[in-house]
């Protein structure tokens, strides 16, 4: 868990965060210079507050009233920096052996599975100097995790790597983020990686954070879209896995009492799990439809249109309880006839919805 | 090759014991003083920044004074040393040491400062986050990437600590064997009429060792560069 | 004893030692020594330096050195007086007319290199003599102060300084250079050398006091270019 | 136009690069370590290869065989690094100003706009050791293209940027690289970066060019899946602006003979456009569709299937002779009874050919 | 406060003239060898570097007497110089400057050395690849940031050369007005018996003066810092 409530500042720029999370992965969204990275010192104990309260796991780290400042190092929060920051005089085995000596208790099983994960065995005898930028950012990650942490810190580390490796090591993350109980700070600018992780999405803005809550419920916020970025706005539903297509690897996951496939096996029937729509991947349809790719058709109540400037179009739908996003043309809203009260019936692509996108399985 | 006579082997060998004493002695002395200077803020930073350096400024002739009123037998540091640890440095080549390493003293502070300065703090930090207590930070972090200087200061005060003249004569006198350094040595022999010659010798003896410690050195360092550089 | 100690004037340096080594065979005693400026042995033989004996190139110093109280009075003795002369590059041997006009005639834009007038005891000789022949005032601002009676000499053999004033003990041993004037003894305080041993001393330092008396030590003393006195 | 044939080793890395591209944009795609840094400093001279030859617009800048090797300054080529490698004594003002200075063509007018376009104004008093990430980012995008280079090399710029602030960037490059005539070779990770920009598209792998051509081309060789990352894979549709709606804010694009609908307005009638189109954004149908969102349909030939393990299928279609890359699920496949050889109608939505997926327009 | 006798007041400002002079001559210099050391490979690059040492290693007094040799009136340099630009070294100030500068600049080879060396050769790079030529880099990127190191051997140097005495007694001698700087001065006193208080005075105007210069230099280092360093 969390816990927030500082003020402080950022050269001229005055910073105002306040958010509380509770277990899982809390990522900070927010455009450059925002002062996610800010924040992130202030919690790791590098950066003062001038004043608040700052407190992971119950444990307050941070309480200008009660005179409390933990160092930095005894805050023990695993840092992956936007720079790297590796020790450029050390091997990157003493970089990691180094780290692994301060958390004292990882074992030789967990060394060898990160650095397996990570892809960087064939590194560990060269000096960082000598890195490339995402081998660079990877080791960076494993010192981080290899010190054993009570809770980690972020800061963009995936920002330079490749789509393969990153959805390597997001599912780690995860993992370690549920099963080991260590809280994630996570900084991105990518939306997907962030809706792909993240239980709690915190949006900063100037300084302020602007907007705190689980990651479905500011994803559907149709107010944010100027911080979060329209391209990657959408939803997040939430159901629970019905049953597996071994033959097609498919899994149907129902959600408010309808059903849906989507292109992942493996996951235990009975498990909840979160999908992350974009409202770009919807369609809606009016009246009958056939002989289409599409699979997945859900009846849905449109709720609120909004019409931008420009082409564009979002609509507010829900299915059951749950909200959905949808983009469409105007020209499409105009020709279907849409309007808030109506029904419509949401296409979803099977594929839209990738591995990525299914959250809260344990073997994805 | 020239061999030497007993007289330049035993001033060769007690330069040899003095400059690695003094350098043994006033080189972690001056890192600390370095680091402290370079990271922490303190009242007094400008004095004990000031007394460093007096032994450059004043000439060689006033420390040597300074220290053999201080330190002489009967000097009030020298006579507490004495009866307490029954350490003398009174027309002893201890003494030769202790002013060869106060003379060179400043020339060490100097580049380890200056190398600790450039030491980037946001690698300490980072390697603070990892919950390393400040003292192993230092030891694995900033002192490891700080050698360079801390080298760099060695081979200067291993230099002057060879050279220095001025004030060992002062403190401890000119005795062979015990205080007359090569560089003393060389003195002697320059104020014998028809000493040219041993002169020469010696300063030839100095230079060659000299160069064997800055070549070692240089060798150090550029293994050094090499671990730390890596690719353009 | 079986060795003594000996800080002494750097200006005494060969004649001690030969003195020292027939001293040696004779009684087996080693003797070691400390050679400087005399200002910083006098000094250091004041600050208790384990010196058995004490040689000084001035009476100055000696006096400094008795009043502090470490030298013993009743040992003090004169072991060599010396005399200054006027030397120049062995290229220009003409004598000099210990004038103004011959000093500056042959100095031309250059100066006259002595010992420190101030530090040194033979640049205080030699102010002395200046002083009393009536030429300090018009050299004053010619004079070349070297760190030693040794460097002051050297310049003059390289040809650096066309004159200096020295020791007749350094002028013998410097092949390069000529004697081109004496200065007359009776217009300086005399050139001693006094000895004396140290409150600190241990057996048999007055001894070697007395072997300096003797016809072999006197010829040491000699060999170097120095006067032995009775 | 840059001509690149070398050899030559990163570490133990053999380096083999070969390719050749007309003017405009040249992405360099490949995995983290890679070796596309690599190439990048043996282009603009800051590493040397063994053997071999580089020539950007008809001049040779290296010849092992006739010995010319200029020195990086008489290159030329204007440097985005992966890190920044900002001047940290200079103010942001001064780096730019110094680089302005460099290259000596850049007049005020120029010189203000490049800032604007970079959002850097507010920073031009400040030192990049206060920048933030992007900030930092931005800055070295700045220097680059103020030095007035004869061609530009970017490592990653827009890694830790906003999609915000990216799409304001990438159109101002592309329109540099056509109008301005300065080749861009540029590397990323972000397929859809590269799509958006690129004119020619280079794979490295280990060290090699694997593979090289049109971005068309190479984003609808279905081979190379594992390079570019499937998420990302599509195709590029070349075609002709036919007309433009205002009132929908809609342009109407002929694509061999059939018209599709792009959410983008202000492009001259008649202007040859690219548009890139992601395979798992097109869906199937055979037969009769109505009261749908998706407004373009295009009637294609499904050329060949291939099936991966798992979930997926890839289908190669053809919309008369532009291929045209679709991804269902199997389970589709089967459904709708498609085979090489058979008829589909593609349905592609309006909002999925995003402003930034539209190329060669000169006001987007 | 004490007021100074004119004597004094002569020996500060000549110390002062002096060590400018040797400063703003050597430094540059130093600057350049110190460059040269760093980032060129030639042959002979451990031969300058030993030369350089050479004067902290031998004894002052040697030093001096070489520079009598070679730049005395009648030496190889010396004579040259004088006829060809009518510069004369002997028995003047410049020639107090000269050794005072000889004798500093083994002191300010290495600390900028240090800094060249630590500065990142991947923003040469940069600049390079803006068109820039090599001078242009060297003066607006590499010299700059390696500002401190060449600082801090302004500092060291300006001491030095305001504490130096062997050499510049043994190769200018100690001429009032002319060539008796501070050191010399304060050397003079107290080798004379009772001029212990004459001495103590010159060595407190030696101080004060060192101890302005420094605190100057820190004022300088600290701003360098500041425009460096930035947010942590
Ligand atoms: N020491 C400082 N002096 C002045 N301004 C500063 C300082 N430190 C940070 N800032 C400013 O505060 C703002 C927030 O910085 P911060 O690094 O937290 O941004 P960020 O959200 O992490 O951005 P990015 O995504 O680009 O990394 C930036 O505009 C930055 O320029
Ligand atoms: N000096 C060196 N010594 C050893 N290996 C090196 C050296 N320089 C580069 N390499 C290796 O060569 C490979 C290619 O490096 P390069 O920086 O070109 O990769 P990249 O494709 O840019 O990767 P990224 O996307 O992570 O930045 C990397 O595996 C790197 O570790
Ligand atoms: O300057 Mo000295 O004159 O080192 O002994
Ligand atoms: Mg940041
Ligand atoms: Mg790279």
């Amino acid at each position: 868990m969390i816990e927030v409530d500082i003020e402080g500042s950022a050269g001229d720029l005055p910073i105002k965060a306040n958010f509380r999370s509770d277990a899982g992965v809390t990522a900070l969204f927010g455009h450059s210079g925002a002062g996610k990275s800010t924040i992130t010192k202030m919690i790791a104990g590098l950066l003062r507050p001038e004043r608040g309260r700052i407190a992971i796991n119950g444990e307050t780290l941070f309480d200008s009233g009660e005179g409390i400042d933990l160092p930095a190092r005894r805050r023990r929060i695993g840092h992956v920096f936007q720079e790297a920051r590796l020790f450029p005089h050390l091997t990157v085995r003493a970089n990691l052996a180094f780290a692994r000596w301060a958390g004292r208790t990882i074992d030789k099983t967990r060394f060898k599975e990160v650095v397996e994960l990570l892809g960087i065995q064939s590194l560990l005898s060269r000096r960082p100097g000598t890195l490339s930028g995402g081998e660079r950012q990877r080791v960076a990650i494993g010192r981080a995790l290899l010190s054993s942490p009570r809770a980690l810190v972020m800061d963009e580390p995936l920002a330079s790597l490749d789509q393969g490796r990153k959805s390597e090591i997001l599912p780690f993350l995860d993992r370690l983020c549920h099963e080991a109980k260590i809280p994630i700070l996570y900084v991105s600018h990518a939306l997907e990686e962030v809706a792909r992780l993240a239980d709690t999405l915190v949006v900063i803005s100037k300084g302020e954070t602007v907007a705190c809550g689980s990651t479905a419920d500011i994803m559907t916020r149709l107010d944010l879209g100027v911080a979060t970025g329209r391209h990657e706005a959408g939803s997040v539903l939430i159901g629970r896995v019905t049953g597996t297509d071994s033959r097609w690897s498919l899994s149907t996951i129902g959600v408010e009492g309808y059903e849906l496939q989507v292109p992942v096996t493996g996951i235990e029937p009975g498990t909840e799990v979160r999908l992350r729509v974009r409202a770009r991947d919807v369609s809606l349809a009016v009246g009958e439809v056939s002989g289409l790719s599409i699979r997945n058709r859900l009846p849905v109540m449109v709720e609120a249109i909004t019409s931008e400037t420009g082409p564009y179009a979002e609509i507010l739908c829900r299915i059951g309880e749950q909200p959905l996003r949808v983009r469409l043309t105007r020209a499409s809203v105009e020709e279907l006839g849409l309007a808030p009260g109506g029904e419509a019936l949401a296409l979803i692509k099977t594929i839209a919805i990738d591995r990525r996108e299914i959250i809260g399985s344990g073997n994805v | 090759m020239i061999t030497l006579t007993s007289a330049e082997w035993q001033a060769l060998t007690l330069t040899l014991k003095v400059a690695a004493t003094a350098l043994a002695v006033a080189l972690p002395v001056a890192v600390f003083a370095g680091y402290a200077l370079a990271r922490w803020r303190f009242p007094g930073h400008g004095l004990v920044n000031g007394v460093i350096h007096m032994p450059l400024v004043l000439p060689p002739v006033v420390t040597g004074y300074v220290l053999l009123i201080l330190f002489g037998r009967s000097g009030p540091v020298g006579s507490f040393l004495e009866s307490t640890f029954g350490l003398t440095f009174a027309f002893r080549w201890t003494g030769a040491a202790l002013a060869a390493g106060i003379m060179a003293f400043p020339l060490m502070v100097r580049p380890i400062r200056l190398a600790i300065e450039a030491v980037d703090p946001k690698l300490e930090e980072a390697a603070a986050t990892l919950g390393l207590h400040r003292s192993i930070v230092l030891a694995i972090v900033t002192l490891p990437l700080a050698l360079p200087g801390i080298l760099a200061a060695g081979i200067l005060g291993f230099a002057k600590a060879m050279g220095e003249f001025g004030a060992t004569i002062t403190f401890v006198s000119n005795i062979p064997g015990e205080t007359r350094t090569l560089a003393l040595a060389v003195y002697t022999a320059a104020q014998t009429p028809d000493g040219e010659v041993a002169a020469f010798r010696l300063t030839i003896i100095s230079v060659v060792v000299a160069f064997g410690a800055l070549i070692a050195s240089e060798a150090v360092a550029r293994r050094l560069a090499r671990r730390i550089g890596g690719a353009a | 004893a079986e060795r003594l100690t000996i800080f002494a004037a750097a200006s005494l340096k060969d004649a001690l030692e030969a003195a020292g080594k027939a001293y040696a065979r004779e009684t087996g005693t080693e003797v070691v020594y400390s050679f400087a400026g005399t200002a910083s042995i006098a000094r250091q033989v004041e600050a208790g330096a384990p010196a058995d004996l004490f040689f000084s190139a001035d009476e100055l110093w000696m006096d400094h050195v008795r009043h502090a109280g470490a030298v013993v009075p009743e040992t003090i003795i004169t072991v060599a007086t010396n005399t200054l002369v006027v030397v120049a590059p062995k290229t220009n041997p003409e004598p000099l007319e210990l004038t103004t006009e011959g000093f500056l005639s042959r100095l031309g834009d250059r100066r006259l290199a002595v010992a420190d007038t101030e530090t040194i005891p033979a640049g205080r000789y030699a102010k002395a003599a200046l002083s009393d022949l009536n030429l300090y005032e018009d050299l004053a601002g010619r004079l070349a102060p070297m760190e030693n009676v040794r460097i002051a000499l050297a310049t003059v053999a390289r040809g650096e300084t066309p004159l200096g004033i020295v020791y007749a003990s350094d002028a013998i041993a410097e092949k390069d250079v000529a004697v081109v004037a004496e200065i007359p003894e009776d217009s300086h305080p005399a050139i001693v050398y006094p000895a004396a041993v140290t409150t600190i001393a241990r057996q048999g330092a007055k001894e070697f006091l007395a072997f300096l008396k003797t016809p072999q030590a006197r010829e040491a003393f000699r060999a170097a270019g120095l006067r032995p006195v009775d």
